[in-house]
């Protein structure tokens, strides 16, 4: 695991106000996979106190990418960032999802931003297995397709794609993949992820998700970020070490 | 720095430096193996301990506050008996004085612990947390009654040697008369302090941002409160005290044993920067070679008052 | 906004809305005259008055922490008689409420400065502080003891008809009991928080930074603390609450009513932005909107609790 | 008085370490005054809290000057804010330089950081008066002499100017201004303010120091800058509000 300083090499603003970073760091590029994630000081001062969770966005040589919008004062401060700028990352963290397994499709299912960890597990599965991505927003604003392939999109105002959820969306779409062996990797908010353990299950497809949990440290020593196990009674899981990938067999969710 | 002497003495408990690592934000050590060499740490203060598992608080456990954060894990930890099998191994690894914190639901439950633990050779010290706001039976009900954490002293000095820590709670009007009751009850030492009680609401559910409704509040914002408190206690009662409390850099370890501290935990600071402890022992070194300090251990209760 | 209805009780108190500026933190409201409208707020509540003229605790007086700061003014305040000659006149230019916070060294004392205040018309309630910890004589002692609140409350409840507001001291391990003490003693309200007891040491004299050693630690950094005294006095006790401590925005005030508060009393923020209370009455109205809430009294103790 | 967000026009970096900051603020420009106050809040978070008071370095047009240098956590953070960068300013503060009186010379005395206000005091003097600099610092480091004239330096090693203090300096010069009717006016460390005030009363010179102290609000409403009156016993006098500058008979210093 690394703490490093680290300079924004590049910010990059889509136009839905998602932001995506460029930092340097082949130490931890060179290392981490997809469904992972990084804890980031925004600020070297008091406030915010806390690190922020960030899934891996995207890799390329030494770079790192990081994606995310606005949403409160951490994010509010990462953003005004300039390009030359110091931050603090801290990494790899948690488990990240098995893409090397027996599958033949790759349904990535991404609800708002769940998009985030995408491009880089698009980028690894690369060619060596088919890729389906399912992509719901509320509105076409909410829609983030950068660095993904083979897009399907859902939106539930009908603004952008089909209306209705991405749920509805992976229905529709269920013959396109359940011929073939498909595995499901998903990640946006948790009624999603609830809706698609659901279809998981119910066509008894393997399925993981990248959950989310506040979290203080993001490395298994605060006891945080508990999440309710399947199998295990007397004790929780933790989203940073245990996850925040799971397979939805596993976890409460 | 090399002829500068950071070693302290907390009662019977000798440390090679004054930085220990707070119950709860260290784990059991493991994880911290990966960021620091802890051989190079004044101690470690387990999670609290618990004579049977506890599951702790369901989710959410953690909020963010100004300068600070509110927990209610409610103890989760893994028990004593495999702290025991599981735990103690690892950290023998290790040449680091190992403190174990013991919190428990009634007082019976605390002997029986502390009986357990004692046997271990590789525990150095014990700390008794009578002071967790976030379980229901035992915490906070015990940390702010005065004769029950004396009772807990007693009961807990009864059956054990080892060098014992009351740790005290901050919620409460004069801190000075725990630390009284807890010496004359044959405790060796009081850590001040545990969080201070706190609360968040969610304006849009209305609902309370920890499940539990109260965390406990940690991190720099507590900091003054807790300087105040272990002054307090170095005025009033001749024990040793162990700073912690909103500790983020050397300076306020500084701050601490001026104030009248013999040694200091970190807590909240770990989570930020696992790092800190080693950067704070060099910082400590700095600071006395500066100063012309050959022992760190002249600062505890320094304080110059006209 | 426009059928919004800011207005809130507190008790016999009646305030166009719940947004009040604290105690120490706007002086005798000249000077935020010349920052807002005082027309608009919900109410001011004077420094703490004295029976004589105070001098106050020499420099240094204040300290940043943390999101926070220690004060310890030690009550420097012009005394009766000159508040009555000099500032009630100034204050009679605005349509607001005027909340007089009176602090005394002894029960006779508070008993006659409300003597005295009560007969000023312009006056529309009292708090009385029984809580400063930055007074030798009263202060602290009082507020920390349940019995001395009692006598203070009752006494003053005597000499006066006008709304009577204890502010009450956070440094206590149950905040409840003294508000019950209130209530049974015919006090109208509570105000939670005061400060709570902080200090702070200069790694380099080794002074403490505030002369008077102690100070009150105020700001973001203590507002999960009284959220919970705040909740806690709702939960158990029958009475209004005014909700102070760390205030800085509107959502921050949302908070403060949903865990139970009344109204609530802006105070460090006054320093940073004198304009805060303005920005905050207008986006109160915004939230009501947004929420489809005619009246934000509503919101007072509306917490869900699964 | 005015509460204002305000872009950094420009940000100098004088080669020992004082940063000065142009900030357009035309409202507060036309009606500062030499020896007056600003405060300034350098961050838009909860950290540091407080505002931290500066001293009008001088006015020009629309634009005002700061000057400071990095003495703790809110100086480290504004120095390190770039051109187009927002802080917000509350002023004008304080009272300031009386320097229309009845005087010849206007002696200016400035310990270190202390010369923040002199560029402007030197500025507004013009050609009415005649002026005298004197200038200390321990080393010639903290020698400061931006936008003043006439300038004498003193460093206590002697590594600029004559060696000793900016009183030594004073003394040393004396002929130079008591033949003339003179008025002192001091800034700097507290312990150089005493030394003023003595060697002012033995020489029975009109003499205004500028004093500092910790603040919390900076205009009049918290009580925490008290100043001890030589003339009233019973109240403290308040540096923000009945200073910072003070006729140093008015006040024990
Ligand atoms: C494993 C993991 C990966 C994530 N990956 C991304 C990503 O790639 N892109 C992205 O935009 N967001 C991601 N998030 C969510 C991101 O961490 C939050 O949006 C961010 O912490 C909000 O911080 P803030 O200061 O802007 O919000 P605030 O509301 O001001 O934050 C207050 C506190 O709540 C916590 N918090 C708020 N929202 C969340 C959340 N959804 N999950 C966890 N903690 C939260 C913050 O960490 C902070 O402690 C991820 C979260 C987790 C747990
Ligand atoms: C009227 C007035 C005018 C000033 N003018 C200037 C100026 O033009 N240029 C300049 O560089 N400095 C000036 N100062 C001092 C300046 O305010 C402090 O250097 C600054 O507040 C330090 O902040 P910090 O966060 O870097 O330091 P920190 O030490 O981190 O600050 C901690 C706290 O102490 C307070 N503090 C620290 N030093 C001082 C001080 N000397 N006086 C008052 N409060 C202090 C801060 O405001 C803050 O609340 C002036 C002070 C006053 C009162
Ligand atoms: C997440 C978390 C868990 C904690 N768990 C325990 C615990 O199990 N036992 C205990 O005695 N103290 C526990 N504490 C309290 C700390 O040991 C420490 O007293 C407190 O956090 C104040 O120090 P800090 O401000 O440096 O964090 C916990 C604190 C935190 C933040
Ligand atoms: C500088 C200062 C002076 C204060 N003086 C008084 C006082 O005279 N009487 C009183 O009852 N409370 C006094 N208080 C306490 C405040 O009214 C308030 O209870 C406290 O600051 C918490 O609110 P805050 O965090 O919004 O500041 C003072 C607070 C500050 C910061
Ligand atoms: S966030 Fe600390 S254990 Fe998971
Ligand atoms: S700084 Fe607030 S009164 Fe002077």
């Amino acid at each position: 695991m690394f703490i490093v300083d680290t300079a924004i090499e590049k910010s990059i603003e889509l136009e839905n106000d998602i932001h995506i970073f460029k930092i340097f760091s082949p130490d931890i590029a060179s290392i981490i996979n997809p469904g992972e994630f990084l804890n980031v000081k925004v600020s070297d001062t008091l406030y915010p106190l806390l690190r922020r969770p960030f899934s891996i966005c995207d890799v390329e040589g030494d770079y790192i990418f990081l994606m995310f919008n606005i949403f409160g004062e951490g994010t509010r401060i990462l953003a005004h960032k300039h390009p030359g700028d110091i931050i603090n990352i801290l990494g790899p963290l948690g488990k990240g999802f098995n893409f090397g397994s027996n599958f033949e499709t790759a349904v990535i299912v991404a609800g708002g931003l769940g998009a985030a960890p995408f491009p880089f597990l698009t980028r690894k599965i690369g060619n060596k297995k088919n890729i389906l991505t399912l992509i719901g927003g509320k509105t076409h604003r909410e829609v983030i397709t950068y660095g993904m392939k083979n897009i399907h999109i859902a939106t539930d105002d009908g603004s952008l794609g089909t209306k209705g959820t991405v749920i509805d969306l992976l229905n529709e779409n269920k013959k396109l993949f359940t011929s073939s062996r498909a595995k499901i990797f998903g990640c946006g908010p948790t009624p999603m992820l609830k809706a698609l353990k659901k279809f998981s299950l119910e066509n008894n497809l393997d399925s993981e998700v990248s959950t989310e949990c506040a979290m203080a440290c993001g490395f298994g020593i605060c006891q945080g970020c508990p999440i309710e196990s399947t199998s295990v009674q007397d004790k929780y899981l933790l989203v940073c070490k245990d996850g925040p990938v799971f397979n939805v067999r596993d976890v409460v969710i | 720095m090399n002829n500068v002497d950071l070693s302290v003495e907390v009662g019977p408990l000798k440390l090679r430096n004054p930085v220990l690592l707070a119950s709860g934000t260290v784990g059991y050590g493991n994880e911290m193996a990966e960021f620091i060499d802890l051989n190079k740490i004044g101690g470690i203060v387990t999670k609290s301990l618990s004579l049977k598992p506890r599951k702790g608080n369901p989710p959410q456990r953690i909020v963010e506050t100004p300068a600070g954060m509110l927990n209610a894990i409610g103890l989760a930890n893994v028990g004593v008996e495999v702290f025991i099998k599981e735990k103690i191994p690892f950290l023998k690894n290790f040449d680091v004085p190992l403190i174990c914190n013991i919190a428990a639901g009634t007082f019976e439950e605390y002997v029986e612990c502390t009986k357990i633990l004692t046997a271990e050779e590789s525990i150095a010290a014990f700390e008794i947390n009578v002071s967790c706001p976030n379980v229901k039976e035992g915490g906070l009900q015990f940390g702010n009654n005065i004769s029950a954490v004396g009772k807990i002293t007693a009961a807990v000095r009864a059956v054990t040697e080892k060098p014992l820590i009351i740790k005290l709670s901050p919620n409460v009007s004069d801190i000075s008369e725990f630390a009284k009751v807890v010496k004359e009850e044959g405790g060796d030492a009081v850590s001040a302090i545990n969080t201070l009680v706190g609360a968040s609401f969610d304006i849009n559910t209305r609902k309370p941002k920890i499940k539990n409704i109260h965390g406990g509040l940690s991190g720099p914002a507590i900091k003054p409160v807790a300087v105040a408190k272990v002054f307090e206690i170095n005025r009033n009662v001749d024990i040793p005290v162990i700073g912690v409390g909103g500790i983020m850099n050397w300076k306020d370890v500084i701050e601490f044993m001026i104030a009248g501290a013999s040694a200091v935990q970190l807590g909240t600071v770990n989570f930020i920067d696992p790092t800190a402890a080693e950067k704070i022992i060099s910082g400590l070194g700095e600071y006395c070679t500066k100063n012309n300090l050959q022992n760190i251990s002249a600062l505890t209760g320094s304080y110059v008052i006209d």
